[in-house]
């Protein structure tokens, strides 16, 4: 610290320096560095964890703010992304306001980063703690902000990820308007003929939860309709739908992307021409009408996918190909049936049961290799079978291209309406791969079925009734908390703001506007505190609570005054 | 209990002296055999039936059909027993293959309905364990046994149901109760290889070697076995080895019915181990064996 | 290069329906001592692969892998995970290689032995005198006649004669 | 508009693994009060045991903790650890419930976790939560973060209930938590809407070890299984996050995992276990970064990747942390004079044979239905498949055979954990539904 800063008598810090296992504590001595704390101004207590954010480690740190009556609390440890809510939770049920919490991330940005050197990681994690208690000091209480829940939902695209998710959604009593840009609910299962791998008929199987829908009396339905705007933020948004030509506006709480997914373009893949060599989709309706002809049937599996441009597997390709082939097999038992396939994909309990029961009836499988693909000539194909060593021949009247689901094109459009993101290969990105399958990190929007990547029937119906709990986590109250730690114009600092509005044009949650006074107005609930306005704001008028000027300048200070 | 004995064409036209100690220690623990007149080769499952199988299933059924003493067949050759167990296997799985056996049985007058249990004489000896242990007046001292199994002693366990395919047990506690200490080698469960001599010499060569080369690292002085299929194996071929591999190669094979009777008190000269190619007298005079 | 034989393959599946469940994971040439000792000459999967094609050629006429290298120890039978009969497949494929008369001098003289004494090693006037200087009784062993009947009946008799 | 009426029905959750934890804490925050019941000390199942989480590589616990946390102290959530349900009686929209609370000999309001009896405790005892590779006390804590923060006696070895001696434990707790009186309580629960099972998995080796015996488990110090690997490459598992082998303390330097143990056999378990080829990659990434001259060789059937970044993750592996998958099964394990496992396989680039000394071997063991699972199915009235996980609808996996009693993740069918969650949410998504009179 620099000499001239003087004690604030009031303010008492306490440090938590947390071990994360061996991920922080592997790496360097978090004993000598709670020591290090304790020797800083303001802070009246420090200790450290091997795990800060067990039981254990909570219990610690409300028994010091009662002890010490601490009424600052820093942790040293992982990453806020993760853990900040559960600090601040810790500290609001020990009687302190949340935001006098302060995360020092020491492992993401420290010990993981600088894996190789162990002293350079010491000194900077001694830095990072010493900057966050300048801030810690600073801090100031503040409130969560208040967002009154309008009980409704939107539901968009009425496959059967969507359909399930609006049944659910309206049978928990929520007003659900489900939009389809189709003519008709259904989606991919339209182009359907039977679903593995039970068999029954795709039809049957919509008709079925159709009628179930049509039973619900909170549920709109929308078909040929499109979204084409969407305002407001969690709990209050505003849509706004094109049905044929016709604009409607709706008011919900929350809304599901259940877009779906579609299919690829097949022109230049194995002598695709819609005639001898088709796709799976275009094969479902000649079984579905009993019109197969041919008797040699041969089937590509990872038909332009697990390949560079698609670098994944589309895991409904293989128990497609199965389910086909097997309904052959019923339809025409002569028939020689041969998938060749690269790895075969049907994991579980059932799946794996198909596959076993595919060879049972006869079905040839033949592995190739992604460096050596099938070569498809007239009448014949060639493809290098590892497993004999040698190039074996097979001789086909229909060639079925198994490809994969890949993301629609209007994707894109959609994420930027909603404020969320897309992956590399413009599926939706949920919040978290792992633990956040259904949610977006947009508060009040949530994800299901193959528009976040593709996945088979049941799988999609589980997501849909997925997305629906997590919408109804927030529809089921009357108002919620969003974060406090938002951009404002202070009273004090209205006669900064020149009104130029760079702001508004800057902020990427359209959180700024100009009221009817003509004056800046932030909409707290859109606003997620990212700072951009502050940043740019030519006068300094506008002040990012929890992050305002003062504190990160007393960090910066801390920092080059610590030596 | 009485068996009917199943010789087989190998032990009593070309190893004799394998059958004497055979027979004597069955006499000795008071179990029947019964000779009966008229079985033909059984026929070898490592031959006939791989050029031929309905032939190996139709002389084996008739085999099985000249059986009837309540105690079922057993046979000293591991690969006469899964001839017969087999032959059991296919005509009580498949009526049609029973149907299609009896069409020919017929022609000479015979049927059989896959009524005859078979055994092999080392299972029946481990089923009397108790009994062969109180027979022991000589216990083998010194010797250091490698027990070779042999795959038709074990698999497919599916027809033989005896024994742990891959951790098998009865001959090792057969081989220890008669005081003799049962030695663990590398490649203890691999094939001897004589099966593929009648394809590719050379090969079954390499096969027995390798398992003599584990023998020997393994510090064993004798190898015992319960085939004699594999008895030649690893017999007939340690000279000629020792000369093209110019090693060592000197190891006495036992039927593991001549260590039972040995333990039992049987005189060597008695047991023709002077008919053996690698002469046990050796080993004797080394661990101090007398008579 | 080889072209697949749905006919072939079919037989094969009629004599042997658990053909169909290999799904070609190497457990059998993994475990199998020769294929260990040739180094991969002889596999035991790799017939199972050409089973599957229906390759019928390399089975039986060009025979790649030998299939009469199978020492039959049966330990890939014990070790496949989907209970493929592997061994009841090849004798099959053996048996088809010796009714075209493709198979190794000594099972023909094995089998002649059969034949003409009805036992594979028939008794030398020798080994008779042998025995009986053992003590062990005399052998009677079957008609040759009355086995003749039934390997007139399963074309043995034929098929054991060369070319 | 209709606002959701407060229901004063009730959800139970059975099960406290990352499966029911998300399930319970999504109808909590729907305003509907859950009991949850978790049979162990402690809720966290096995993905507390797990080190890292594909695709992501989170630190498998530092992601579960605040899970944990908010379970435990949610307003909503009423938890019954070391608790199993003895009794269902009624229909959906009306379930009454019996469990049996274990007695834990440790007070509940006073045991702060602070160790000191554990310190002091004389016995050792096989440690369940680290697969037994290492020792805890008879007093213990079920692992290093679980919740509840709460001491344990374990009456099978605790000297006083085996031999009436020592109470050493009692004699050191300061704040007088230990409780030896303590008594086994049946907890009555009426009015349940709903009722969820998420009672996850076990694992082939907790059964069957014969079933890989080929692979010398059990039987060879250098031949572990996957979750065993796991704890040893944790941090807070037995050997500190230092990867050893358990013959000679040396690190390994090449390791073979072998996929398909007991799965996809007709021998042991028929179907896939589905997460063995994703969490053997996750693996050797992580034992590669405990030591970057490390050599990974995983022998598979088929690789299966299908979820959402898998394959990606699996090209990673390949390209970044030397692992190199072959396409080949292993028959079986010989060991030579320094019991470095020895592998046979075949090379299909040349169909030759190869044969390969490893340090160590991770069996990617087959998933199996948890214990217990027959009788809670009876005490349930639900059906169980042929592989005796819970049968669900048809294309409705979080549906069991009787109304009112959902399910979700690898109690019916084996999964990874981001399908785990989205069922569990499904789940609870359903059962709202009944609860709310839908």
């Amino acid at each position: 610290m620099s000499k001239n800063e003087k004690k604030d008598e009031d303010v008492r810090v306490g440090v938590f320096i947390c071990h994360c296992g061996s991920n922080i504590g592997g790496l360097i001595d978090c004993k000598k560095l709670a020591d290090y704390a304790g020797t800083l101004l303001n802070v009246a207590h420090s200790e450290d964890n091997l795990y800060t954010c067990s039981e254990t480690g909570l219990t610690a740190i409300k028994a010091a703010v009662e002890e010490h009556n601490l009424n600052r609390v820093i942790v040293a440890s992982c990453t806020p992304r993760t853990h900040e809510p559960l600090f601040r939770e810790c500290i609001s049920d020990a009687g302190l306001n949340p935001y006098l919490f302060n995360f020092v991330n020491i492992r993401d940005q420290c010990t993981w980063v600088h894996m190789k050197d162990a002293e350079g990681a010491y000194n900077k994690a001694m830095d990072l703690v010493r900057m966050g208690v300048a801030k810690a000091i600073k801090l100031e209480p503040l409130d969560m902000v208040k967002v009154d829940i309008n009980p409704a939902a939107l539901v968009i695209g009425g496959g059967v990820a969507g359909m399930s998710a609006a049944l659910n959604l309206s049978r928990q009593g929520f007003k659900t308007y489900l939009v389809e840009k189709e003519d008709k609910l259904g989606g991919r299962l339209n182009s359907l003929y039977k679903l593995f791998p039970h068999d029954i008929n795709a039809s049957e199987f919509i008709t079925n939860i159709i009628s179930n829908l049509q039973k619900s009396p909170n549920l709109e339905v929308m078909t040929s309709s499109k979204v084409s705007n969407i305002d407001g933020f969690v709990g209050n948004y505003q849509v706004e739908v094109l049905q044929d030509n016709n604009v409607r506006n709706l008011e919900v709480g929350a809304i599901i992307v259940a877009v779906g997914s579609t299919l690829p373009d097949s022109t230049g893949l194995f002598r695709y021409d819609g005639k001898k060599v088709i796709t799976q989709y275009e094969f479902e309706p000649i079984l579905m009408k009993r019109e197969l002809a041919a008797k040699d049937i041969v089937m590509i599996q990872c038909a332009g996918s697990r390949n560079d441009k698609r670098p994944y597997c589309a895991s409904v390709c293989c128990m497609t190909a199965l389910k086909n082939a097997l309904i052959i097999k019923e339809q025409k038992p002569e028939a020689n049936v041969t998938i060749l396939f690269r790895d075969l994909y049907t994991p579980g309990t059932q799946y794996e049961d198909y596959y076993r029961k595919a060879r049972e009836k006869g079905i040839l499988f033949v592995k190739y290799d992604v460096d050596r693909v099938p070569n498809v000539e007239d009448n014949l194909i060639r493809v290098f079978n590892e497993f004999i060593g040698d190039e074996v021949l097979i001789s086909y009247d229909l060639l079925v291209l198994s490809t994969p689901l890949v993301a629609n094109s209007d994707n894109k459009e959609l994420a930027q309406m909603l404020k969320v993101p897309t992956e590399s290969n413009n599926f939706f990105l949920e919040a978290h791969v792992k633990l956040r399958p259904s949610d977006f990190a947009t508060d009040g929007v949530f994800i299901g079925g193959s528009a976040k990547w593709p996945v088979d029937i049941a799988e999609s119906i589980t997501q849909g009734y997925s997305a629906a709990a997590r919408a109804s986590t927030i529809l089921s109250h009357d108002t919620i908390e969003v974060e406090g730690a938002t951009s404002s114009l202070p009273v004090y600092n209205k006669n900064l703001c020149s009104g130029c509005e760079v702001c508004i044009k800057v902020c990427p949650f359209h959180a700024i506007k100009k009221n009817e006074n003509d004056e800046i107005e932030i909409i707290q609930a859109l606003c997620k505190g990212c700072g951009v306005c502050g940043a740019t704001c030519t006068n300094h008028a506008l002040v990012i609570k929890h992050f305002t000027d003062d504190q990160i300048l007393s960090e910066i200070y801390a920092y080059g005054g610590g030596r | 209990m009485v068996y009917d004995l199943f010789l087989g064409c190998v032990i009593p036209a070309r190893l004799p002296y394998l059958e004497v100690s055979s027979r004597k220690i069955f006499e000795k623990l008071g179990i029947e055999l019964h000779d009966v007149d008229g079985f033909s080769c059984c026929p070898d499952p490592t031959g006939i039936e791989q050029i031929d199988h309905k032939t190996w299933l139709a002389l084996g059924a008739r085999n099985l059909s000249l059986c009837n003493k309540n105690g079922g067949v057993i046979s000293f050759c591991s690969g006469c027993v899964e001839t017969l167990k087999g032959v059991n296997y296919f005509i009580r799985k498949n009526s049609m293959v029973k149907k299609e056996v009896n069409n020919y049985l017929q022609k000479i007058g015979k049927s059989y309905e896959g009524q005859t249990d078979v055994k092999h004489f080392a299972q029946v000896l481990f089923e009397n364990l108790e009994k062969v242990k109180e027979s022991v007046i000589k216990p083998l001292e010194g010797f250091k046994v490698a027990v070779h199994y042999g795959c038709h002693y074990l698999r497919p366990s599916e027809i033989i149901e005896w024994d742990d395919p891959f951790e098998p047990n009865t001959i090792d506690e057969l081989v220890k109760v008669l005081g003799a200490e049962s030695v663990d080698y590398e490649l203890k469960m691999e094939c001897c290889g004589n099966p593929v001599e009648k394809s590719d010499k050379d090969l079954s060569l390499l096969m027995i070697e390798n398992k003599l080369k584990a023998i020997q690292a393994a510090g064993a002085n004798c190898v015992v076995v319960v085939c004699p299929a594999c008895y030649q194996q690893y017999e007939f071929n340690q000279k000629e080895l020792s000369k093209k591999e110019n090693a060592e190669y000197n190891i006495p094979i036992f039927y593991l019915s001549e260590l039972i009777a040995l333990a039992f008190g049987f005189n060597p000269d008695e047991l023709g181990f002077n008919f053996h190619r690698i002469k046990p007298s050796d080993l004797f005079g080394s661990i101090g064996f007398t008579f | 290069m080889s072209v697949i034989n749905f006919e072939f393959r079919n037989e094969v599946l009629k004599h042997n329906a658990s053909l169909s469940y290999c799904y070609q994971c190497s457990t059998c040439s993994g475990g199998c001592p020769v294929a260990l000792i040739t180094n991969g000459a002889y596999n035991p999967r790799k017939i199972i692969e050409e089973a599957i094609l229906g390759l019928h050629d390399k089975l039986i006429s060009i025979q790649d892998p030998n299939p009469w290298l199978c020492s039959t120890c049966q330990k890939c039978v014990e070790l496949c995970p989907q209970k493929v009969e592997l061994t009841e497949i090849f004798t099959l494929i053996k048996n088809r290689c010796f009714e075209a008369k493709k198979c190794p001098e000594a099972f023909y003289s094995q089998g002649q032995a059969v034949l003409e004494n009805g036992v594979a090693i028939p008794y030398s006037n020798a080994i008779i005198a042998r025995r009986k200087k053992l003590g062990l009784p005399e052998i009677k062993t079957a008609s040759v006649d009355e086995l003749k009947v039934i390997l007139k009946e399963t074309n043995f008799d034929k098929n054991i004669k060369k070319g | 508009m209709k606002r959701v009426e407060k229901s004063s029905k009730s959800a139970l959750v059975i099960g406290g693994g990352i499966a029911g934890i998300q399930a319970a804490l999504d109808l909590a925050d729907m305003g509907i009060h859950v009991d949850m019941v978790e049979k162990k000390p402690c809720i966290g199942g096995k993905m507390a045991q797990l080190d890292k989480t594909f695709p992501t590589n989170d630190c498998s616990i530092c992601i579960l903790a605040p899970k944990l946390s908010e379970c435990y102290r949610h307003p909503n959530i009423s938890l019954y650890s070391y608790s199993e349900v003895q009794k269902v009686e009624g229909e959906a929209g009306n379930f009454s419930v019996d469990i049996l609370k274990k007695a834990r000999y440790v007070k509940e309001s006073e045991c702060i976790n602070c160790g000191l009896c554990a310190e002091k405790c004389p016995m050792r005892v096989e440690d369940e939560f680290d697969r037994e590779l290492r020792k805890r006390r008879a007093i213990y804590m079920y692992y290093l973060q679980g919740v509840p923060a709460i001491m344990t006696i374990d009456k099978e070895k605790c000297l006083w209930f085996t031999k009436n001696a020592c109470r050493i434990c009692e004699k050191t707790c300061e704040r007088e938590a230990i409780d030896f009186e303590q008594q086994d309580e049946l907890i009555k629960l009426d009015n349940i809407g709903s009722i969820i099972v998420a009672t996850g998995y076990s694992l082939i080796e907790d059964f069957e070890i014969d079933a890989l015996k080929n692979y010398g488990y059990g039987k060879f110090r250098n031949v572990v299984s996957a979750l065993e690997f796991e704890r040893m490459e944790c941090a807070s598992g037995p050997q500190g996050g230092h990867l050893k082998r358990f013959s000679d303390g040396e690190t390994p330097k090449k390791i073979a995992f072998l996929q398909c143990i007991g799965s996809r056999s007709d021998r042991v378990e028929k179907y896939c276990s589905s997460i063995c080829c994703m969490y053997t990659t996750k693996e050797a990434m992580i034992a590669y970064e405990h030591d970057n001259s490390l050599e990974s060789y995983v022998f598979y059937i088929d690789m299966r990747a299908g979820g959402k970044g898998f394959q990606a993750f699996l090209n990673r592996g390949a390209s970044e942390y030397n692992i190199q998958y072959i396409k080949s099964k292993i028959a079986e394990i010989r060991i030579d004079s320094k019991e470095n496992p020895i592998i046979v396989y075949e090379d299909f680039d040349n169909n030759m044979m190869k044969q390969m000394a490893v340090d160590l071997v991770v069996l990617a063991t087959c998933i199996v239905p948890p214990q217990g699972i027959e009788k809670l199915a009876e005490v349930l009235g639900i059906e169980l498949n042929d592989y005796k996980f819970i049968k669900t609808t048809p294309y409705i996996p979080v549906e069991t055979s009787k109304y009112g009693i959902f399910t979700c993740g690898c109690v019916h069918e084996p999964m990874d954990i981001p399908r785990s969650v989205a069922e569990a949410s499904g789940a609870a998504a359903r059962a709202a539904e009944v609860i709310r009179g839908g």
